[in-house]
């Protein structure tokens, strides 16, 4: 037997309802981020950040802040990229209008800002369900991307209608701007997004998780045991949003740089955000990360083996990649519905007897 | 090696544009490789990547290309461009975006690792303009033109050149924009059959080219008043509209058709050995036409780099020197095989960009084929200058960039 | 009939009942052309045990639905505590006190055992979004403090076993048990049950009256209950409330009502022993 | 009726050894074997999670549908192995289940429902409609509701949505799973005299998962008792009656007759015959 | 007549006649919807592949010529052949019977009785598949689709409306065309879905997988037709879109428009499909008609789903969407 939890009890209700109960999980758990903190920054390059990492973490925060609205308040939506969008645009202003103000704040201000629009557009939720609600929340997407586009004090001006992150630093460290090193922008995203998994984890574990989870369940039932349906959807779309808008903000200015609003947010982003979310899983903060590593990997490992392995032509190489996602994705779904962090369980799970068959 | 990475585009919504350009870009490569063994003895390695016009997988190709030891770089999407122009200036590499890209760019002062020659998007409105007027004998006042533009950051750079250009010659100018991706432009041809514009200028990209043409031709627009960007001028425009496209013109910096020496060397030397890219049904098409020219440029930036350095083995600096010291002239051209292929035009450090010749090409149904009926006009540099001065100006000052030519 | 003075009244088994907790004045309730309930009264008092029945589609759960202000009545008035109840969402009416079970299992499926029950302490727990997403401090204390009440409720219940598990793969009679919980967590003061014992077994329904008639007993919790078998009902309930085809054709205790010839034409088909 | 003795009569359904298992991990039956003799009814019964639903889907073959398998043994129709067969195929070799828990179209009306048990039927309109008649005659009720959606009935409505559902296919064996619950007591006698009398005088094979121990073994001929998966008692149905730990643990019956539910409030820990 | 009603009532003809095109796509994933609760987000690319292959088959394509030329170096492109129209359509037909089969066969029988969510995101796996397959199949270049359908200003129309308020209207032929085929196919799926037995039966299976299979529906039966009736319709929306606007990559985007029509006129209704489509084709361009010049325009894209928003306010579940249930 691999993997035991016998013996391992709890005396408390704290010790009880701890992130990773187990001890084996909680050493692992310890493990990866000694490694993220202490050896990855170190190793790193350019195409390791800005390939693969950098998106990785800020997709995964995006993720988690959906997942909070799908996957613990089943409130569908397919408004991530308009609600990116915003998080960008507001840390674009914020940098610019006040430029000695520490960028972290710029960020979480951002996030903030995201977190009211995402209340707004949250509103019909009351009265909208299931995918009527996601096809509804694409009218956030388009008219988001629209406003954005469309009014030139959102971009400053500038006559290509793009914006532009300028330089910042954190303790004197460059974080945004062209002149940045791989591993300070590593970093910066990581501590956000440890931050953020942190927050939704204590969020998702208590009282206010419990209500989401109920109204994702069944709505009425949860109503009438005293949950009051539009604070809890509203809460959800504040704390998503939240997510998803310092998302954005990371994803412009640390990551990209310099963006326009119909390429970077467009509803690609939206629905590339939900794939991450259920192929992740739904309900599981794990599930976010697992479900971003997928989608950010694999194109770029298919590509390598394909274009560079096998010398393909790139374009058969990318219809390919085409059908090999699609095809995993369906063989993934049905496997296991309930995504890469339920396959894990189930995996633990027959760990745990093996070598019994049940 | 000589390193020449081209983040191409054959997949996605834009594929249809991107195929050809990629082609042609490939194919000058390998005929310079397979006839002269490359440049100045070096062989030439064209490692390509697929971006789907996608802003983050082009980042992705670029950063897993430019360990390569690459040249310079031609991303072919205005958005990649954006991305990149930030990244290039700090890792020293240059970046050529012939006909697309920040126009600004153009300031070399400003952007030293940027080219855009031989013309921008306000050199393609400026000379549509200039044609019209010629079309009208000198006076457009009271004409009315309707720009019909893709909604993006692309669709819009015009504007500010349109707008200051009817200030000076006295026509109105009224602004119709088209939603990504422009299936639908019911609205706005409705629009242009009430409003009745004398000349409708487009920039657009991917099917919305298409449908204009055809919606055009369905409300029996003149087709010779409707004049495209050299994004809205491929084959691929006009030929779904049939023979109703019969007319319509399209902006060009570069040559059209297959009828050059070069393309025997092509044929001999790429094709026939089966070496084109691609699937090698694109040949002759005004934008494989626009890959082949884009790679011949960068073929005799690498040329002058190699005799100004005084030695084959470039780095991207030395490019970048090459780039700016860059001419071209018809006899370099002919020379080449591409006799009157693109304008003559020379580069500095305060111009990226060239001098700003296009010309006017326009369809014709029923040969199959885009003609050039225009000799390469110069933009209107009285107006595009100072707009160019003033907008890379604007980005030096928020990037905390000082301009300066050594 | 009982002597229903304010003042309540002493059962058989000499238990107090106090005085009128709810009362249901004149309820009317249409769905479209259908009447559900036509013009209802009855009223329930503290700590006392009450069973509403009636065949299929009489409005029982309706009634109960209308309890718990999921539906609003197009007629009639709900008296709670001694006061008439304002028009409310069900969760208000939840924050009065007010738990129930549902016909149709309705817990949720997503959650485990214990988050299941522990819904039920929803309304007290006070800490706002922020001291929850910081966790330790007050968050984490209130929540070992609600759960400590929690797992009285499951020990009481007989539940630990399956506090981790996953609700969906519970058997049905579990379920019940765990939905009733989840009520019971809330400390109400007034309990409904919709048919707590459909789908079981004698013992599993001896299990769940015992439950029934200890919380009655223990938190004097007053409970109005819905069911079908007859023997639970009449061994059970203080009184009665009959319905049929939406109007009341009967309240009384047990006794009376196995002797109302209404009753037995409508519902019980014979006598019942 | 059929008496023991004459369930010596022709097998109809035959279940040898099965074992279920869910989602790959959770086993729920542990060798289940039973005989379903042509015309009879027969009952299974058993407490919750039993394994009675399992059971009747393993043989419905309803099971993949959960994500569950049978991983052993056989299920025999007339001698012919069944588990390979998909749901629909059996409908048409007469075998029909009423799920537990209706299980309803919520968004068909009454009348549509019914008629989609009649599905697989190539009967012409007149003689459906004549069936439906029928089950109009059996529950009057559903009659009165017959265009509204089965949603929206009430849960006893819905039950005999289900029941008359199934009757409208024409089965040669129904599979019904907990008929009786959340039906009044009348209507509950109702159905299962409308079982009695179909199993007289049409024939049908009944095999009856019930909680309610007392009336299914009343009409059943032959029943099986579940526990945990396995099958612990099994006897006819008369035998069964009289046995003292059926009667005190299924029928609620101590030697002084039925006890009160109000007494048991005394601790009383169950025996188990095995767990 | 002043001129700005005259322009509003061709801008609102106009705006029928497109709601009309962005209707027969709605149509295809409302079918899906009824018979199975899947929200088909493949329903797009569906058309494009449905148009690919017509074109595929019309112009004598070899299928994946690309690969087989990249694999084994040939020069393979054309068959040389020339279908006419009508056979290819009814060759692209069996094509799309085959998807559906095989969609079903591989996919969502395996997925029997999951959640809503989970079909949805299978769908989103089949539509990158597709997508891609498509791509490799008949290559991603433009392709001009004529199947002879009339095209261009209707001369009768424009030159009666110009006798009347002179001005003449300008009505699309192809709308036209549309138009007469969109009203042929709901009616037809209207009687089949409320009045056959297999229509009731597809509606039964989108209600109850389980409960579906325990009367003996076989979904496998149900759901191949119902999907290859989709492929149809997305035929029906590839040859309009395609004549339209060549068929590329883009046709797949043409899924974007037809959301808002469902949400209006319900998930679950085929005349819904219809009524939507009208709703949005006229509410969208009657507003960039008379708004979208004070706002800069290009108001298209959000605007439908902005109506249908506030319009669902009102209604949840859409025109004639079935109501949600909701019981305890
Ligand atoms: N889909 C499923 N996945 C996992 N476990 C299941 C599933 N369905 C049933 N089980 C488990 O199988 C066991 C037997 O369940 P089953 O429904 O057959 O019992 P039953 O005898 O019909 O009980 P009841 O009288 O409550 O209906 C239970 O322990 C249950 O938890
Ligand atoms: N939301 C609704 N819309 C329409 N009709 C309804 C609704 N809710 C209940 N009804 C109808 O009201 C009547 C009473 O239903 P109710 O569920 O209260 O019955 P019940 O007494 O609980 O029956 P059962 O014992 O079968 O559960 C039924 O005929 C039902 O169809
Ligand atoms: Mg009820
Ligand atoms: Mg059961």
């Amino acid at each position: 037997m691999f993997y035991r939890e016998a013996g391992d009890f709890k005396t408390s209700y704290e010790e009880d309802s701890q992130t990773f109960p187990i001890k084996f999980d909680r050493y692992r758990y310890y493990f990866v981020l000694a490694f993220a903190f202490a050896v990855v920054p170190f190793v790193i390059n350019d195409y390791w950040v800005n390939a693969i990492f950098m998106p990785f973490l800020i997709y995964s925060i995006a993720a988690i802040g959906l997942n909070i609205l799908v996957g613990y308040c089943g409130q569908v939506s397919l408004g991530t990229g308009g609600f990116m969008a915003v998080g960008a645009y507001a840390v674009y202003k914020l940098m610019t209008a006040f430029p000695e103000v520490n960028i972290i704040f710029h960020v979480i201000a951002a996030g903030g800002i995201t977190a009211i629009v995402g209340v707004l557009f949250g509103l019909p939720s009351l009265r909208i369900k299931g995918f009527y609600l996601a096809v509804a929340t694409l009218a956030a997407q388009f008219f988001l991307v629209w406003l954005f586009n469309r009014v030139p004090w959102f971009y400053n001006h500038s006559a290509s209608g793009q914006i532009n992150a300028p330089e910042r630093t954190v303790f004197g460290v460059e974080v945004t701007g062209p002149n940045t090193e791989a591993w300070a922008t590593y970093l910066f995203c990581l501590v956000f997004t440890l931050i953020c998994a942190i927050l939704a984890r204590n969020l998702t574990r208590g009282v206010q998780g419990r209500k989401w989870m109920a109204i994702r369940d069944m709505d009425i039932a949860a109503e009438i045991i005293g949950v009051d349906p539009l604070r809890a959807k509203l809460s959800a779309f504040a704390v998503s949003s939240f997510f998803v808008g310092i998302a954005g903000a990371l994803f412009f200015a640390v990551y990209l740089g310099a963006v326009e609003v119909g390429e970077a947010f467009g509803i690609n982003k939206s629905f590339l955000v939900l794939f991450m979310v259920i192929i992740g899983g739904l309900g599981s903060i794990f599930g976010s990360f697992a479900g971003a590593a997928f989608l950010v990997l694999l194109p770029v490992l298919l590509k390598n083996t394909l274009v560079g392995g096998l010398g393909w032509p790139t374009d058969l190489a990318s219809h390919l990649e085409f059908m090999i996602v699609g095809a995993l994705i369906i063989a993934f779904l049905i496997a296991e519905p309930h995504g890469l962090a339920q396959l894990w369980r189930v995996a633990k799970e027959k760990l745990r007897l093996w070598p019994f068959p049940h | 090696d000589l390193v020449f990475p081209s983040l191409s585009y054959r997949t996605g919504p834009y594929a249809a544009g991107g195929i050809p350009f990629a082609d042609g870009y490939a194919d000058y490569f390998t005929l310079l490789n397979e006839r002269d063994g490359g440049i100045g003895g070096e062989k030439i390695q064209m490692p390509e990547c697929e971006t789907a016009y996608n802003t983050e997988k082009g980042v992705e190709c670029y950063e897993s290309t430019k360990g390569m030891g690459s040249l310079v770089y031609q991303p072919l999407s205005t958005g990649i461009t954006y991305q990149l122009i930030p990244k290039v200036t700090a890792d020293g590499i240059p970046m050529l975006t012939s006909g697309l890209g920040r126009t600004s760019a153009k300031n070399g002062a400003v952007f030293p690792w940027v080219f855009n020659f031989p013309a921008n998007y306000w050199d393609g409105a400026s000379v549509a303009v200039k044609h019209i007027l010629d079309q009208e004998g000198g006076d457009i006042s009271g004409k009315k033109i309707a720009l019909v533009y893709h909604n993006s950051a692309y669709g819009k750079e015009p504007i500010r050149t349109l707008e200051e250009l009817s200030k000076k010659h006295g026509y109105e100018l009224s602004l119709i924009p088209v939603d990504h991706p422009g299936q639908e432009q019911k609205s706005q041809w409705l629009q242009i059959r009430r409003d009745r514009p004398d000349y409708v200028i487009m920039y657009g990209w991917g099917v919305m080219n298409q449908v204009a043409i055809q919606e055009a031709v369905n409300i029996r627009f003149p087709m010779d008043k409707f004049i495209g960007i050299w994004w809205s001028g491929s084959e691929n425009d006009v030929k779904p509209a049939g023979d109703g496209a019969n007319g319509y013109k399209a902006l060009t910096f570069h040559n059209l058709g297959s009828d050059y020496p070069l393309y025997d060397d092509l044929k001999a030397h790429v094709f026939d050995k089966g070496l084109a890219a691609g699937a090698g049904d694109q040949h002759g098409t005004a934008i494989y036409n626009r890959g082949l020219y884009a790679a011949m440029l960068v073929a005799e930036a690498a040329k002058t780099a190699q005799e100004i350095h005084g030695t084959s083995q470039i780095t991207p600096a030395m490019m970048r020197d090459g780039m700016e010291a860059l001419e071209m002239t018809e006899e370099k051209m002919t020379a080449l095989g591409l006799p009157k292929f693109g304008p003559e035009f020379t580069v500095s450090c305060e111009n990226h960009g060239g001098n700003g010749f296009a010309a006017i090409g326009q369809w014709d149904a029923s040969a199959g084929e885009w003609k050039l009926i225009t000799d390469y006009m110069q933009s209107d540099q009285d107006i595009v200058q100072p707009l160019i001065e003033a907008d890379s100006m604007a980005y030096a000052d928020e990037a905390g960039i000082t301009p300066a030519c050594n | 009939m009982l002597d229903a003075s304010d003042e309540g009244y002493v059962t058989e088994d000499g238990r107090r009942i106090g005085g009128v907790l709810m009362e249901m004045k004149n309820i009317t309730l249409r769905f479209g052309g259908v009447k559900a309930i036509t013009d209802i009264s009855f009223d329930i008092r503290e700590g006392e045990i009450r069973a509403i029945i009636g065949p299929n589609g009489a409005g029982k759960s309706s009634m109960l639905n209308v309890i718990s202000g999921f539906y609003v009545p197009q007629e009639g008035e709900v008296w709670y505590k001694g006061a008439k109840r304002p028009p409310m969402k069900p969760y208000q009416v939840a924050q009065l006190g007010i738990a129930r079970t549902f016909q149709n299992i309705a817990l949720f499926e997503g959650m485990t055992v214990l988050d299941n029950v522990m819904t039920g302490r929803l309304n007290y727990m006070k800490t706002n979004m922020f001291q929850q997403a910081l966790w330790k401090g007050k968050a984490e204390a209130e929540e070992v403090e609600n759960r400590e009440f929690v797992e009285k409720i499951i020990d009481f219940l007989e539940i630990q076993s399956i506090r981790k598990t996953p609700v969906a793969r519970l058997p049905y009679g579990l379920k019940k048990r765990v939905e009733l919980a989840r009520a019971l967590a809330a400390e109400p003061s007034l309990l409904l049950l919709d048919e707590p014992m459909a789908g079981m077994n004698v013992e599993e329904k001896e299990d769940m009256s015992r439950f029934i008639l200890d919380v009655n007993d223990e938190f004097g919790t007053t409970i109005a209950l819905i069911e079908h078998d007859m023997g639970v009902v009449m061994d059970l309930s203080d009184r009665v409330v009959v319905m049929d085809y939406g109007k009341k054709i009967g309240d009384g205790t047990p006794d009376d009502i196995r002797s109302n010839q209404a009753v037995i034409d409508a519902y019980l088909g014979v006598a019942h022993d | 009726m059929l008496d023991a003795a004459e369930t010596q009569t022709e097998t109809l359904l035959e279940v040898n050894n099965i074992e279920v298992i869910y989602n790959h991990v959770i086993l729920v039956l542990k060798g289940v074997s039973l005989k379903v003799p042509k015309g009879g009814i027969t009952a299974l019964l058993g407490g919750n999670g039993a394994g009675k639903t399992t059971t009747l889907k393993a043989v419905s073959n309803l099971l993949a549908s959960e994500r569950g398998e049978v991983t052993k043994g056989s299920i025999l129709y007339r001698g012919e192995r069944v588990q390979d067969l998909t749901p629909n195929d059996l409908v048409k070799k007469g075998v029909i289940q009423v799920m537990e828990g209706r299980h309803c179209f919520e968004h068909l009306t009454v009348e549509e429902n019914l008629l989609t048990g009649a599905y697989t039927r190539g009967a012409g309109k007149a003689e459906i409609d004549a069936d439906l008649e029928m089950v109009y005659n059996y529950f009057p009720r559903l009659k009165e509701r017959r265009r509204s959606q089965a949603g929206y009935t009430s849960g006893g409505e819905q039950q005999m949505v289900a029941i008359g559902r199934a009757l409208m296919s024409r089965p040669e064996t129904i599979l019904l799973d907990e008929p009786s619950m959340g039906l009044a007591p009348q209507l509950v006698e109702q159905i299962f005299d409308i079982v009695k009398s179909l199993n007289e005088s049409e024939g049908y094979t009944f095999l009856l998962a019930e909680q309610n121990t007392n009336v299914a073994l009343r009409f059943a001929h032959y029943g099986y008792i579940l526990e945990n998966g396995r099958v612990v008692m099994d006897g006819p149905a008369q035998e069964l009656r009289e046995n003292p730990d059926v009667k005190e643990f299924y029928l609620g019956m101590s030697d002084e007759g039925r006890k009160s539910f109000r007494d048991v409030r005394s601790y009383r820990r169950r025996k188990r015959w095995l767990s | 007549m002043p001129d700005q009603l005259i322009y509003a009532m061709e801008v609102f003809l106009n705006g029928l006649m497109a709601g009309v095109l962005y209707a027969l796509v709605a149509l295809g994933f409302v079918l899906i919807y009824k018979a199975s609760g899947i929200f088909n987000y493949a329903q797009g690319v569906m058309a494009l592949f449905a148009a690919l292959t017509l074109v595929g088959i019309m112009e004598g394509q070899v299928p994946f010529s690309h690969l087989i030329n990249a694999m084994f170096g040939t020069e393979i492109h054309h068959f040389g052949w020339h279908l006419p129209a009508l056979v290819s359509i009814l060759l692209t037909m069996a094509v799309m019977v085959l998807l559906a089969w095989a969609v079903n066969k591989l996919i969502f029988n395996h997925l029997v009785n999951q959640e809503p969510i989970i079909l949805f995101m299978a769908t989103i796996g089949l539509a990158y598949f597709m997508e891609g397959f498509g791509d490799i199949m008949w290559g991603a270049d433009i392709k001009k689709l004529d199947v002879g359908l009339p095209q261009g200003i209707n001369t009768a129309i424009d030159e009666t409306t110009y006798g009347w308020f002179g001005y003449g209207f300008f009505i699309d032929n192809l709308d036209i065309v549309a138009t007469v085929i969109a009203a042929i196919l709901v009616i037809a799926l209207v009687i089949f879905s409320q009045y056959t037995k297999q229509g009731r039966a597809m509606r039964a299976v989108a209600d109850d997988h389980q409960a579906a299979l325990s009367v003996g529906i076989s979904l496998n039966f149900i759901w191949v037709m119902v999907w290859s009736l989709a492929g149809f319709v997305a035929l029906v929306a590839g040859i309009m879109w395609g004549t339209k606007s060549g068929v590329q990559f883009s046709l797949s985007l043409i899924a974007l428009k037809a959301l808002p029509v469902l949400m209006l006129g319900g998930f679950t209704s085929i005349p819904g499909a219809i009524v939507g489509g009208l709703l949005i084709g006229v509410g969208e361009k009657l507003f960039e008609f008379s708004v979208g010049p004070l706002i800069g325009g290009a108001t298209e894209n959000w605007f439908a789903y902005v109506l249908a928003l506030l319009f669902l306010v009102f209604r949840p579940q859409g025109l004639f969407g079935e109501k949600i249930i909701e019981r305890v």
